[in-house]
C-alpha cells in the first residue's frame, strides 16, 4: 500500500514538491515523521499539523491508507 | 433600494436579508492585502457598520496587492485613507476608522463592538490575540491567512465550533516562519481570498448554512484548486483561555505588544493630508511653534474641548519632546477620536523640520 | 522597483517574471461585476498595456458589487471611469478607455491590439462574439460567468486547448437564459470570480504551468467548494469558426449588434465630468449652442484636427440631429481617440436643455 | 448501484436540490434524461451539458456509475 502525502505552504519549499508518494508505508504518523525528518531535516524546525483523509490527527494516530496532507499555519495578509 | 437591487431580488436575500445587512456591523483588523478587498465588497454589499483597524501607512510596495489605496494616498494611514475611498463607494453605511493598533490592553473594548471580526492582519501575535478576544467575547471570526501562492480561510468561535488554537495551540517559534514581508507574494492571491472571507462574513449575517466553520479551505492559486481540512474543536485549549481571561491585558500569551499609543514621524506628519495638529503644551511653553493647521488646546482642558475637534481630520498630538502628547492621544481615543497620533519628538523636533521646509 | 518587490522577491516571478508583466498587454471586455476586481490586480501587478471596453454607463445598482465605481462616478461610462481611478493606483503603466460596444465589425480590430483577452461581460452574444474572434485571431480568453451564487472560469484558445464553442456549441435560446440584472447575483461572487480571473492572466504572463485550460472551474459561494469538469477541444467546432471567418463581420452567428457607435442623452452629457463638446457643424448652421466646454471642428476637416482633441477628456460629438455626429465619433476611434459619443438628438435636443438649466 | 446527480446554476433550482441520489440507475445518457425530464419537466427548455466523473460527454455515453453533473452555461458578469 503506497501513501500519498500532500505538502503546504514553506514546507514543500523543504520537500521540494508539492505531492509525492510513498512506497513503504508507516504504520503511525509517528512513524512518518521519523522517515520525513531523515529524508528531509529541515522539516524538524517546522511548525505543521498532519491530517489523514482532510482530518487533522495527533501524532499516535494510525495510518489506514488514504491521503496525508502536512499543514503548516500561514501568518501572511 | 435600487442600490440592492441585485441583492434583494434573490430569493435566499430579499429585503429581509438586506436589512439583516443593514443591521449587521463588522470589525476588520488589518486593511491590506486581505482587508482591502474584503472591505470593497462589505462596504459594497451595505454591511451597515465597519470598523477598520490599521495603525499602518501606506507604502509603495503595498500597491501591488492593497488596492483601496493609490500613490495619492502614500504615507498616510491606511485605516484613514481606506474609509475615505470607501466612503463614496457607499456614503449610507457608517465606517468607523481606527488608526491604532491592536493590543491585549484595547482588543476587548474595540472588538466588543461589532457582531463580527474579520481578520486580516499579518502577523501571528495578532491573530492569536484577535482569537483569544474573540472567544471571549463570544463572536465569531473569519480567518484567512496566505503564503506565496496558497491562502487559507476558515470561522473560527462560530456557534460553538473550533477556535484557532484549536488548529494551531500556539504561535510557532520566531525562527518557524518567516515574515511575509521577506517572502513575498502574488499580488492577487490576497484578492482570492480576502473577497472569500467576506463572503464568509455575509454568509453568516444572512443566517446562511453551510459558513466555513469546523474547516479549513486551503486554496493554491497555482492550481486554482481547493481542498477542505477538518478542525474539531479542542475543549482544554478553549478552556484555557477563559481560566486566562483575568491577566488577558497583563499577560496574554507571548504578548509582545507595545502599549504605546499610535507615534507618527515630523517628516511623515509634515506629508499627511488633511491633518489637525492640535498643541497639547500649556501656554508660553517653548518652542513656539506656528502651523496653519494647528490648535492650541492644553492637556488639562482636552477631554472637554473634545467638540471642539474635527474628528473627520488625522489629529496630530504634541507637546514639547512627545511624552505628554502620548497621554493625549489615549484620551483622545477613549472618546471615540481614532484617527490620531503623537508627535514622535514633540516641539523640539517640529521646529527644526519647518524652518527648513520655509527655507 | 520597490512597487513589485513582494512580486520580484518570489523566485517564480523574480525580475525576469517583472519584466514580462509589464511587457504584457491584456484587453478586459466588460468592466462590470467581474471586470472591476479583475482590473484592480491587473494594474497593481504591472500589467504594461491594459485596455478597458464597456460602453454602459455606471447606475446606482452596479454600485453593489461593481467596485471600481462610487457616487462620485454615477452617469458616466465605465471605462472612463475606471481607467481614471485605476490610474491612481499605477500611474507607471498605460490604459486604454474604449467607450463602446464590442461588436462583429470591430472584434478583430480591438483585440487584435492584445496579447490576451479576459471576458467580463455579461450576456451571450458577446461571449461567443469573443471567443470567435480570439480564435481566428489565435489569442487565449480568460473566461468568466456568474450565475447567483455559482461561478464559472476557464481559459480558452490557450495553446491548441478547446474553445468556449467546445463547451457549448452555440448561445442558448433566448427563452432558456434569464439576464442576469433580473435574476441578481451575490456581490461578493464577481470579486472571487473576477480575481480567479486575473489570476489565470497573470500565470499566463508569467508562463506559468497549470494554466485553467481544457478544465472549467465551478464555484459555489455558498460552500465555498471548487470543481473542476475537463473541456476536450471540437475540432469541428472550430474549423467551422475559421470556415466562417471571411463572413465574420458581416454575419456573425445570430448577431443582433448595433453598429451604431456610443450614444449619449443630452441629460447624461451635462452631468457627465470632464466632458469636451465638439461641434462638429459647418460655420453658420442653427441652433447656435453656446458651451463653455465646447470647440467647434466641422466634420470635414475633423481628421486634421485630431492633435487639437484633448483624449484625456470624455468627448462629446454633436451635429444638428444626431446623425453626422456618429460619423464623427467613427473617425475619432478610428484616430485612437475611444472615449467619445455621439450626442442623441444634437444641437436641437441640447438648446432646449441649455435654456432650463439657465432658467 | 446508485449514482450520484448535481445541479449547477438554474437547474438546481428546477429539480429544488443540488444534488440528489437516483435509485434505480439508469445505463445510458440518454436513458437518464428521459427519467430526469418525466421528474422534472422544467428541465426540457433548459441547455446544459452532461459530465460523468468530470468530464464532458454525449448523449449515447453509457452511464458506470461515479458522478454526473448537469452543467448550464452561465452568462452573468
Amino acid at each position: 500500500m503506497s501513501t500519498n502525502i500532500k505538502y503546504f505552504g514553506l514546507l514543500a519549499e523543504i520537500t521540494s514538491c508539492r505531492e509525492e508518494s510513498l512506497g513503504n508505508s508507516p504504520s503511525t504518523v509517528n512513524e512518518l515523521l521519523e522517515l520525513l525528518f531523515e529524508k528531509y531535516p529541515g522539516l524538524k524546525e517546522k511548525d505543521f499539523r498532519v491530517a489523514i483523509d482532510q482530518q487533522l490527527v495527533t501524532e499516535d494516530a494510525r495510518i489506514t491508507g488514504g491521503e496525508i496532507a502536512l499543514l503548516p499555519p500561514f501568518s501572511g495578509g | 433600494m435600487n442600490r440592492y437591487s441585485r441583492h434583494i431580488i434573490l430569493s435566499e436575500i430579499g429585503p429581509e436579508g438586506q436589512k439583516k445587512l443593514s443591521a449587521a456591523s463588522v470589525m476588520v483588523v488589518g486593511a491590506g492585502g486581505l482587508g482591502c478587498p474584503a472591505l470593497q465588497y462589505l462596504v459594497a454589499a451595505g454591511v451597515g457598520t465597519i470598523g477598520i483597524l490599521d495603525h499602518d501607512l501606506v507604502e509603495e510596495s503595498n500597491l501591488q496587492r492593497q488596492i483601496l489605496f493609490g500613490t495619492s494616498s502614500l504615507g498616510t494611514n491606511k485605516a484613514v485613507s481606506a474609509k475615505k475611498r470607501l466612503a463614496d463607494l457607499n456614503p449610507s453605511i457608517t465606517i468607523n476608522a481606527y488608526p491604532i493598533q491592536l493590543q491585549a490592553q484595547n482588543a476587548l473594548d474595540i472588538l466588543s463592538g461589532y457582531d463580527i471580526i474579520l481578520d486580516g492582519t499579518d502577523n501571528f501575535e495578532t491573530r492569536y490575540l484577535i482569537n483569544d478576544a474573540a472567544l471571549l467575547l463570544d463572536k465569531p471570526v473569519v480567518f484567512g491567512a496566505i503564503y506565496k501562492f496558497e491562502g487559507q480561510v476558515t470561522v473560527f468561535n462560530y456557534k460553538g465550533g473550533p477556535s484557532y488554537r484549536c488548529l494551531f495551540a500556539t504561535p510557532p517559534a520566531g525562527s518557524s516562519v518567516a515574515n511575509c514581508s521577506e517572502v513575498g507574494v502574488l499580488g492577487v492571491l490576497p484578492g482570492i481570498i480576502g473577497c472569500m472571507q467576506a463572503n464568509e462574513v455575509i454568509k453568516m449575517i444572512l443566517g446562511m448554512e453551510e459558513v466555513l466553520s469546523g474547516k479549513l479551505l486551503c486554496y493554491d492559486a497555482r492550481s486554482a484548486g481547493t481542498s477542505f481540512i477538518s478542525i474539531a474543536r479542542n475543549e482544554d485549549r478553549i478552556k484555557q483561555v477563559f481560566d486566562e481571561r483575568d491577566s488577558f491585558v497583563q499577560n496574554h500569551s507571548g504578548s509582545n505588544y507595545s502599549c504605546e499609543p499610535m507615534e507618527i514621524s515630523v517628516e511623515d506628519a509634515l506629508k499627511m493630508e488633511d491633518v489637525q495638529f492640535i498643541d497639547i503644551r500649556e501656554p508660553g511653553e517653548l518652542p513656539f511653534i506656528q502651523l496653519p493647521e494647528c490648535i492650541q488646546i492644553p492637556l488639562g482642558s482636552l477631554e472637554q474641548s473634545i467638540s471642539e475637534i474635527n474628528s473627520e481630520k488625522n489629529i496630530v498630538t504634541f507637546c514639547r519632546s512627545g511624552i505628554r502628547s502620548k497621554k493625549a492621544v489615549s484620551l483622545l481615543i477613549e472618546n471615540n477620536i481614532t484617527n490620531c497620533y503623537s508627535l514622535k519628538g514633540g516641539a523640539l523636533a517640529l521646529e527644526p523640520a519647518i524652518k527648513s521646509l520655509i527655507k
